[in-house]
């Protein structure tokens, strides 16, 4: 057998068989392809779980090359901290129930007070990056741009009380254009994404998907 | 001082953080951010393994659920990407992930996105309840369509193809505006959120009246 | 840059950033000191969702999502407390079977917490718990894979309960199947004495990955053989309004939605519990008007230029 | 025994036609016949303009497929593999002009061996095969979107930003690291057919690509004959969607019940 053969063709056969197995199940009612499926669909799902040291290399050795390449104080501190984290963590898992340990309070503490206040404080980063935008872009320079502040900040002060309260079509105006004319975006939107994806799988399980070809190394 | 309260001031000072952007470049916000990836990385390796355990190992060791081995093996074989050599071989895992995402989504795919979205707008264009509402209907309608036509790649926008298209991009302005404007109110209740925790929490709840 | 002068449309349009920034964590810090407390209409999506369940049949069958996802609470925490409130109203007047399930980690500690707090059931509630409603804990579906395995057989899922509350009677590990609530209720429809979509009369959901009510169509009502058409209201946040309304109507796969947090005031208004939602519908206001100034600033520079510095130049 | 479902004829219809359609269109481009020509689309000329500039400034091209861009299940295959197309694409235009790309990998490990050999093999075909620094610029973050989010503002910010190219399936979240790289003074491309997150795009990009423009581009790179011909097919099954759609109008107007009509 070739290189090509193992390296490329055969994924692409596992692929197609794979893909044309679960169809076949769709349409046919056979119980033993009933039963592969509930098991088939839970590979994928533990495959990626299986996978999370290839992120973790990755993420660890990312770190340590900022450190050798700026052997700063400031550097040091963040490296540092970077990696009294991860061992706190490791700590607190293997302390509190091991695999189990993220139920356990101890470790919900850092989700609560170090995680969750990182996430808001990044939305709360994104909508004044938003009010930021709503001053550059939203500005009438042509027919799309004016559709674009129309429905957009109708549709904000729409569900705001105070002009709710005061002006008195605002509220059906921001009904209006969630259930009209921007629905008749999102559903083509919909169907259109829909018809690339599609071609995207059929390209995939005739073996013509230059998308799933890469391997890389040597 | 409690774990409540050191709590709520380290969670402080991970807001405050990741605000800290809004200023550019800083220390804090680089301390902050590097911090939490360490966390996250550490989070994912455990409930990687967790799950594993849980999906894979139990089911093998609890119930001779041998089929099972398949799969870790080809999970494993995910790691031969970091090896220079043998990286080909975690194409193998790929392509199963692949082969299955493909095969559970293409037999329905049609009918969810692209059929339903055509019934619902017929059965909706000739079931109005009132004269406006069929107006607005038939406004979904020539928005259907002339987005599709704009997705046209094959012929250039030009002529009656070129109008279509252009009222096309209308409807998906509107369209966008309205996520946008969902999101830009979502994302105001965070910064309500922790402009309420911060001045509640932690101004007037710890350190005023401590 | 500093050898051109630049007029006075130019300034207008190129204020510093950080300017906008501190105008708006002003104006949303402004009422959580002086809540302003102003009146809310209430919008149809809402009444819709509202009304969905208050109108089911006596003694229907509810599969409930207890939403929560910690980074999102602010704004999705509120639906989610209203519509329990809701729910323990309804289970007294009307009768219905719960069966609640979390779809995330932090969900299944904050159940626990809020169980035990904001929304501690009542006494004859937790002596019913495992027979008029259950609490199956975390279960790890969102994708199209894992709800087509759960709406065929919840088993297959999730073996064991998973659940993290403590009610006295613990059915924490025993098989599904073993619960009374649980077992009367895969009696119902489809197949027997298998727990699966046929069996829900209503599906409450949230979510706020806005593709999710396309994999729910298609796992809810599409899939299943004959197919499930679980009816279902959502809980969601503002901007997967455009991705729910494609699916709303009187006889379509969703009935009613309501979206964020100025959204959860009007529920709560309906359902006579006020509570945080208003709190946060409140907080919008002046950010609103600091949004309408913001764009006239920007297009006063933009016309401006236009139009009247050209002149100038002149 | 072998049964055939209910209510499965428009899903068998449509595979049966879409299949035979497409291979079809496959055995023409092998003869190097029908090959369609695509409209412009903007976004990829600023790709490669966009890294020339960055060789200019010396500063790196950041590429991203968001904090989860880059599932393998669900319909984010189908983007993911678009996606790929692209990188790959830009990935030759780093390698070519000597830019230094920087690739932040989305928190779904599992894909990670797909987009690193995607970028190997560009390099190889470049023949610069090692100049893809691995251990500096595969940077990953771990669960949580707004890690990420974080994390990569902070490369910009660490490293610079010429070009940042995002694709794959978003979530609106990642609006801040785009909003960052773009008050770094970088030009920002990028798309998605994930509808919920175009608007991201449309309010920092300076090329966008808007909804299927993604999977169009994804095979226009490639510059395949059978990657160009499928686009045809794409094209037909539009058409066959107007169609159904006048059809369905047709049917109920002289009183026929459209919902069984979809339901067969």
């Amino acid at each position: 057998m070739s290189t090509t053969f193992w390296r490329k063709d055969l994924p692409t056969i596992i692929l197609a068989f794979l893909g044309f197995t679960l169809i076949a199940q769709a349409i046919f009612n056979v119980k033993e392809l009933n039963d592969l499926r509930a098991w088939f669909g839970l590979i994928p799902t533990v495959i990626a779980y299986i996978a999370f040291g290839v992120g973790t290399v990755y993420g660890v050795t990312a770190e340590i090359n900022m450190w050798k390449r700026n052997r700063t104080l400031k550097q040091g501190i963040i490296t540092g901290s970077f990696f009294l984290m991860m061992a706190l963590m490791v700590v607190v898992a293997v302390l509190y129930g091991g695999l189990e340990s993220w139920r356990k309070p101890e470790f919900r503490w850092y989700l609560l007070n170090i995680y969750q206040p990182q996430s808001q404080g990044m939305y709360a980063v994104m909508f004044l990056y938003q009010c930021g935008a709503v001053y550059r872009v939203l500005r009438f320079r042509n027919w799309e741009t004016a559709v674009l502040i129309i429905s957009g900040v109708g549709f904000i002060l729409s569900q705001i009380p105070l002009f709710t309260a005061y002006i008195p079509f605002m509220s059906a105006f921001g009904e209006f254009v969630a259930k009209y004319p921007s629905l008749g975006g999102t559903r083509p939107a919909n169907v259109t994404g829909a018809v690339g994806g599609i071609i995207v799988a059929l390209r995939a399980l005739i073996g013509k998907e230059q998308g799933t070809m890469a391997i890389g190394g040597g | 001082m409690d774990v409540v309260v050191l709590g709520k001031l380290v969670a402080a000072v991970f807001v405050l953080s990741m605000l800290s952007l809004i200023f550019g470049e800083n220390f804090f916000f680089k301390w902050g951010t590097r911090v939490v990836v360490g966390w996250a990385i550490v989070y994912s390796a455990i409930l990687g393994l967790y799950w594993t355990d849980f999906y894979a190992i139990k089911p093998i060791l609890e119930k001779a659920d041998y089929k099972w081995l398949i799969v870790i093996f080809f999970g494993l074989l995910m790691y031969t990407r970091l090896s220079r050599r043998y990286a080909w071989i975690s194409k193998y895992p790929i392509s199963i992930s692949m082969g299955i995402g493909f095969g559970m989504i293409l037999p329905t795919w049609a009918r969810a996105q692209i059929l339903d979205q055509i019934r619902i707008t017929i059965v909706e264009l000739f079931s109005p309840v009132s004269t406006f509402d069929l107006i607005g209907r038939i406004l979904v309608l020539v928005g259907l369509v002339t987005v599709i036509t704009y997705f046209f790649f094959t012929k250039e926008h030009k002529g009656v193809l070129g109008s279509s298209a252009f009222i096309g991009r209308l409807f998906i302005m509107s369209s966008i505006a309205v996520i946008w404007a969902g999101d830009y109110l979502w994302a105001m209740s965070m910064l309500a959120g922790q402009l309420k925790f911060l001045i509640n929490d932690v101004i007037i709840g710890i350190f005023l009246r401590r | 840059m500093g050898k051109e002068q630049k007029n006075i449309w130019e300034k207008l349009g190129s204020l510093d950033y950080r300017l906008v920034y501190i105008t708006f964590i002003l104006l949303l810090a402004i009422p959580v000191v002086y809540p302003l407390g102003l009146p809310i209409e209430i919008q149809g999506n809402v009444r819709d969702y509202y009304d969905t369940i208050k109108n089911l049949p006596r003694g229907s069958v509810v599969l409930m999502h207890s939403f929560v996802d910690l980074s999102v609470w602010a704004d999705t925490g509120p639906i989610l407390i209203a519509t329990w409130k809701m729910i323990y109203d309804e289970v007294v007047r009307n009768d219905l079977k719960i069966i609640t399930y979390q779809s995330s980690v932090d969900g299944n500690a904050k159940m626990a917490d809020l169980m035990k707090g904001e929304l501690k059931p009542s006494q004859t509630m937790i002596n019913n718990f495992g027979i008029t409603w259950i609490d199956l804990g975390y279960i790890p579906v969102g994708s199209d894979a894992t709800h087509a395995i759960m709406n065929a057989d919840f088993t297959a899922m999730l073996p064991t309960i998973q659940h993290n509350l403590h009610f006295g009677t613990e059915w924490r590990g025993k098989p599904l199947l073993d619960v009374p609530i649980l077992k009367e209720v895969a009696k119902r429809g489809g197949k027997p004495n298998i727990l699966e979509a046929h069996d829900i009369d209503l599906l409450i959901i949230g979510y706020w990955g806005c593709t999710y009510p396309d994999t729910l169509v298609r796992q809810f009502w599409v899939a299943g053989d004959p197919a499930y058409e679980v009816t279902s209201v959502h809980m969601t946040i503002g901007n997967c309004v455009p991705n729910v309304v494609p699916y709303v109507g009187k006889n379509n796969p969703v009935t009613g939605y309501v979206a964020g947090s100025s959204q959860a005031a009007m529920l709560e208004i309906l359902a006579g519990h006020l509570g945080e939602g208003a709190v946060m519908a409140d907080l919008a206001n002046l950010a609103g008007i600091g949004t309408v100034i913001f764009v006239v600033l920007g297009n006063l520079s933009y016309f401006g230029i236009k139009y009247f510095a050209k002149k100038e130049e002149d | 025994m072998i049964v055939l479902r209910d209510n499965r004829l428009w899903d068998i219809l449509w595979l049966v036609l879409f299949f035979g359609l497409t291979t079809y269109y496959m055995s023409l481009a092998s003869k190097g016949k029908g090959i369609p020509k695509i409209r412009t689309i903007a976004a990829l000329e600023a790709i490669v303009e966009g890294v020339g500039r960055a060789v200019e400034i010396r500063k790196p091209v950041h590429f991203s497929f968001g904090s989860g861009g880059a599932g393998l299940t669900g319909e984010a295959v189908s983007e993911t593999v678009a996606g790929v197309g692209i990188l790959s694409y830009s990935a030759s235009a780093t390698a070519k002009l000597g830019a230094r790309l920087i690739m932040h990998l989305p928190n779904q490990p599992e894909s990670i061996p797909l987009l690193e050999g995607t970028i190997d093999d560009a390099y190889l075909k470049e023949g610069k095969v090692g100049e893809f620094d691995k251990a500096n610029d595969l940077r990953f973050y771990g669960t949580g979107m707004m890690v990420f989010a974080a994390a990569a503002s902070e490369a910009y910010i660490r490293d610079g930003c010429a070009l940042k190219i995002m694709v794959g399936r978003q979530n609106t979240l990642q609006y801040v690291h785009l909003e960052a790289a773009k008050l770094q003074g970088a030009i920002v491309v990028g798309g998605t057919t994930r509808w919920t997150a175009m608007y991201i795009f449309a309010l920092t990009c300076d090329y966008m690509m808007i909804g299927e423009e993604v999977f169009a581009a994804g095979a226009k790179v490639t510059e395949n004959p059978y990657m160009l011909n499928s686009l045809q097919v794409e094209e037909y099954m539009k058409y066959f969607s107007l169609a159904i759609t006048a059809l369905a109008i047709l049917l109920r107007t002289i009183g026929v019940d459209i919902v069984s009509f979809f339901r067969m």
